[in-house]
């Protein structure tokens, strides 16, 4: 009983850390782009975190089968939407952010990705 | 306008805050309104009507009048807005 | 904004996802007696997986499943079926809808009848819901924008 | 343990609290679609949390599939849309 | 009830209320106004109330966004308020 | 003092939810807007009534350990369920279906601002008064 | 003299009739040559649109059976009540949905085995989640520091694969595996988004690639040579 609490506030706590540092990563990190780094993934790989700490509180059961579809989905959806936002800033002819705060790409790059 | 509006709405909160100190307190379990039918369908949903999820069970029998009515009224909005926005011939006139 | 979308992924993912939400919604509705959900959460979810199947696959796709002519036959379908099964326990001498008259032509126990006579109505209420908000949403959708004989009164 | 689970979900309403300043005042609407995929998915988390905490999760977990299948959606929406009037 | 939920749920709640009749851009307070079905979800739920929070959650997860992009796309996006 | 804040704030909230909405509708010039500050009316009334049905320490209107069993229900069932376990469930049935027809009545109003703006050109209502005024 | 005539012109005579033997059997040859690979290729090509007609009748009814049977594991796994009532239902839910929507699930029907694709699609993901976790402890360790020291880029890069699946697999390894995001997939070329030059040096050895690659079995070509052979299928398939 001890190994199963314990096990799961490891779990627990490491996805609350992730879930941080991907908050963190919202709030600091300069430009949109950068910030979908933040927020799409980490956020995926933490709320798997959760998933597998909740499927081992609650045992072996029909239960955990559909925690297991729940990160299934998750995994699927989640880089999906990340995806489609950024496409769609990408074709919206956003400028992402360099590190010199200008735009060093090469020039072809930007005429067939940004429409404008 | 929008000071007037103001008002009439902080007039209302007023209202309802002064009515809201007669209601039961919050999580009472003894309030009027848990206390006449509802636990009536708590005790006998089984035993009526063999399902353990209550909710579905005043939906959809004790009062299906209600969810009859509802759906109809779902039926309508979908009309309304299909006769709205719906192909239809050139107005004539204007 | 319908018209199929460019992107390989939201297509492909779509495409994944929408048996399953179809059978998931279906779930929703059937085993409404057991945990939550029921008529009204199934037929939103199976509406939107409709949404998603024509926000992806564009709009010929959709229609091949479900046209706006068959979301209007399905939605009186839906709230006849609730209305029929209410006048069966009329005709079979209960009150109007009182399931447990069900159980004559079922051969079950009252109790049973009235549980069945729900996954009945149910069922309507989610043919319904489903078909309405199909309504809705391709109306919207495929609303003109502004033609130009609406434009009189500048 | 039912305490820990508490614990947990305030910190994590207070995570939404942070995702939520990027949601309200980001600079254009697609930091606030970021912010609102993010709360999406702490959403998700939170309501497993309550479950556990209700002592009934099996009840719960079909809310959490209900976001974990649906709440991609309105993204993909948002992003046909800006994707067709080009404007940001 | 869970209290020390409740107490935050309702503070967002009121964040996004306010946000969303505020921002002068429409497709904005329509995104807003589908986090602010999130929480209204999350309330219900610490309320005990799960059918509720199942017909919001799935209502405003599939439809209602849905609806109001599509017609802020078929009008004007800018407000002057 | 404490424990009447704690017994009555939540209806405070709602209340105060209502206002913003209700100021919404009537201040706000946009239709979008108003159609926004109705939905958020909509939500403090349901909010209002499922706090009518919170019951303290209560979980889920789902009965437990009675998965379709009548008969058993039958024999001793009845007088084992303890009615303050369980939330009052009359309000979710109620509120329960005003969101669905919330929605309906969403698709509605969405649909005649559409028409509005098809009209009119625009969607400020100041501006929709004077061209009817005009003509 | 005049038997040398003789014998020239009966040698002669002869030269003339092997080669007029030689035309001949030239001649017959090319033309048994011609009719075998007439008849060869009609019937190949018969062959080929027996295989292809059959199988597109086919896949019809067996992409339903497909659908129907993932659906109904993913129904008992969601349901969890086995007794004749609730399978009834759901076996009724799921071919009412599998009939709907039997042209999603398996929309582009391949060759290959489903059966290995899924082994080592299984295999697969355990990789993915170690570097997920690797990345993801990078970007964390980035996002702490004081100074975040990024250098946001975009790669280029043309893709070798060919089914969108497998497209879709990449993609969505590369936006989970933080420090990369997928921007925009044009006729095969990437756009992707990377947070640092790290991660970017990673991205373009191809690893990834390869491994998708692997698992959809497009290295091997498998897919290519058993649409070429649809009439040697056919044929064993007949015998």
């Amino acid at each position: 009983m001890i190994v199963k609490d314990v096990l799961v506030i490891l779990f627990m706590l490491g996805g609350f850390f992730l879930f941080f540092t991907a908050t963190l990563g919202l709030l600091r990190l300069p430009d949109f782009f950068t910030r979908l780094h933040a927020t799409g993934k980490g956020d995926t790989l933490a709320a798997l975190w959760f998933l597998v700490a909740l499927a081992v509180y609650h045992g072996f059961s029909l239960t955990s089968a559909k925690i297991v579809f729940i990160a299934v989905f998750l995994f699927l959806a989640q880089p999906t939407a990340t995806h489609a936002i950024s496409r769609a800033a990408f074709r919206c002819g956003v400028r992402p952010w360099t590190l010199e705060r200008a735009v060093l790409l090469d020039e072809d790059t930007v005429e067939q990705g940004g429409e404008k | 306008m929008k000071i007037l509006s103001l008002i009439a709405g902080v007039l209302m909160g007023a209202a309802l805050i002064y009515g809201s100190l007669d209601m039961p307190k919050w999580g009472d379990p003894h309030s009027p309104a848990s206390t006449h039918v509802s636990p009536y369908y708590l005790q006998h949903s089984i035993e009526h009507a063999a399902t353990p999820n209550v909710v579905t069970t005043v939906l959809a029998d004790y009062r299906g009048y209600d969810t009859l009515g509802e759906t109809t009224v779902v039926f309508t909005a979908g009309m309304a807005c299909l006769l709205l926005l719906g192909k239809r011939r050139k107005r004539q006139g204007k | 904004m319908i018209q199929e979308s460019d992107d390989v992924i939201v297509k492909a993912v779509a495409r994944l996802l929408v048996p399953f939400i179809v059978v998931y919604a279906l779930y929703v509705v059937m085993h409404g007696h057991y945990s939550p959900g029921g008529g009204f959460q199934g037929g939103v979810i199976l509406a939107a997986s409709f949404v998603l199947l024509g926000v992806s696959h564009g709009l010929e796709k959709t229609r091949r499943r479900m046209s706006e002519k068959a979301a209007r036959v399905v939605s009186s379908i839906g709230v006849l079926l609730y209305g029929g099964i209410g006048a069966l326990c009329l005709i079979l001498g209960g009150n109007y809808l009182d399931y447990a008259k069900l159980g004559k032509i079922l051969r079950v126990t009252p109790a049973e009848a009235r549980s069945l006579g729900i996954l009945g109505v149910e069922i309507g209420v989610a043919l319904a819901v489903m078909a309405v908000m199909c309504t809705v949403f391709f109306a919207i959708f495929t609303a003109e924008e502004s033609p130009e004989d609406y434009r009189s009164v500048e | 343990m039912t305490q820990f689970f508490v614990i947990i979900g305030v910190g994590m309403c207070v995570l939404v609290l942070l995702c939520l300043y990027r949601a309200t005042f980001g600079p254009t609407i697609l930091n606030r679609a970021a912010g609102i995929s993010a709360i999406g998915t702490k959403t998700l988390i939170i309501l497993l949390l309550m479950g556990v905490i209700y002592d009934r999760i099996d009840m719960f977990i079909d809310i959490s599939m209900v976001y974990a299948l649906l709440n991609f959606i309105g993204t993909v929406v948002l992003a046909k849309y800006l994707e067709r009037s080009g404007e940001v | 009830m869970i209290l020390p939920f409740d107490l935050i749920l309702v503070l967002f709640v009121y964040i996004c209320a306010i946000a969303a009749i505020t921002i002068k851009d429409l497709l904005s307070a329509v995104v807003i106004l589908g986090a602010y079905s999130f929480f209204m979800c999350l309330l219900w739920t610490q309320m005990a109330a799960i059918d509720v929070a199942f017909t919001e959650a799935s209502v405003s997860a599939g439809i209602g966004t849905v609806l109001m992009i599509g017609a802020v796309s078929k009008t004007k996006r800018r407000s002057n308020d | 003092m404490f424990e009447f804040i704690v017994s009555y704030y939540n209806y405070w909230m709602y209340i105060g939810l209502m206002m913003i909405g209700f100021y919404a509708m009537m201040a706000k010039r946009n239709l979008v807007k108003k159609i926004i500050g109705m939905n958020i009316f909509q939500s403090a009334i349901i909010f209002f009534y499922i706090s009518t049905s919170v019951k303290k320490g209560a979980t889920v209107p789902i009965l437990e350990n009675a998965h379709g069993h009548a008969t058993h229900g039958i024999e001793h069932g009845a007088n084992a369920i303890n009615v303050m376990q369980y939330a009052n469930p009359l309000p979710h049935v109620l509120m329960l279906t005003a969101i669905v027809v919330m929605v309906a009545t969403l698709g509605v109003a969405l649909a005649v601002v559409i028409l509005i703006y098809r009209r009119y050109g625009t969607l400020e209502e100041d501006e929709i008064m004077k061209l009817v005024r005009r003509g | 003299m005049e038997v040398t005539l003789l014998l020239e012109s009966t040698d002669n005579a002869f030269r003339v009739m092997e080669r007029a033997r030689e035309h001949a059997v030239g001649l017959l040859d090319t033309a048994v040559q011609f009719t075998a690979e007439q008849t060869r290729f009609r019937q190949e090509k018969r062959g080929q649109l027996l295989f292809t007609g059959t199988q597109k009748r086919k896949t019809q009814f067996q992409n339903i059976v497909g659908t129907t049977i993932i659906l109904l594991a993913f129904w008992m796994l969601l349901s969890g009540k086995f007794d004749a009532f609730h399978l009834t239902l759901g076996v009724i839910c799921c071919a009412l949905t599998a009939y709907l929507f039997h042209d999603l699930l398996f929309a582009n029907v391949r060759v290959g085995d489903m059966r290995v694709i899924a082994a080592r699609f299984i295999a697969y993901i355990p990789w993915l989640i170690e570097q997920i976790i690797l990345a993801n402890i990078h970007v964390a360790s980035l996002v702490l520091r004081r100074k975040m020291p990024i250098d946001p880029q975009i790669v280029k890069f043309k893709t070798k694969l060919e089914t969108d699946i497998s497209c879709v697999t990449l993609a969505n390894s590369i936006t989970l595996t933080p420090g990369t995001i997928t921007m925009d997939i044009k006729d095969g070329v990437f756009y992707v988004h990377a947070l640092s030059q790290k991660v970017a040096n990673e991205l373009n050895a191809g690893d990834m690639e390869d491994r998708v690659a692997h698992i959809f079995m497009e290295a091997d070509h498998l897919y290519v040579e058993d649409v070429l052979d649809a009439a040697r299928i056919y044929q064993t398939l007949r015998t």
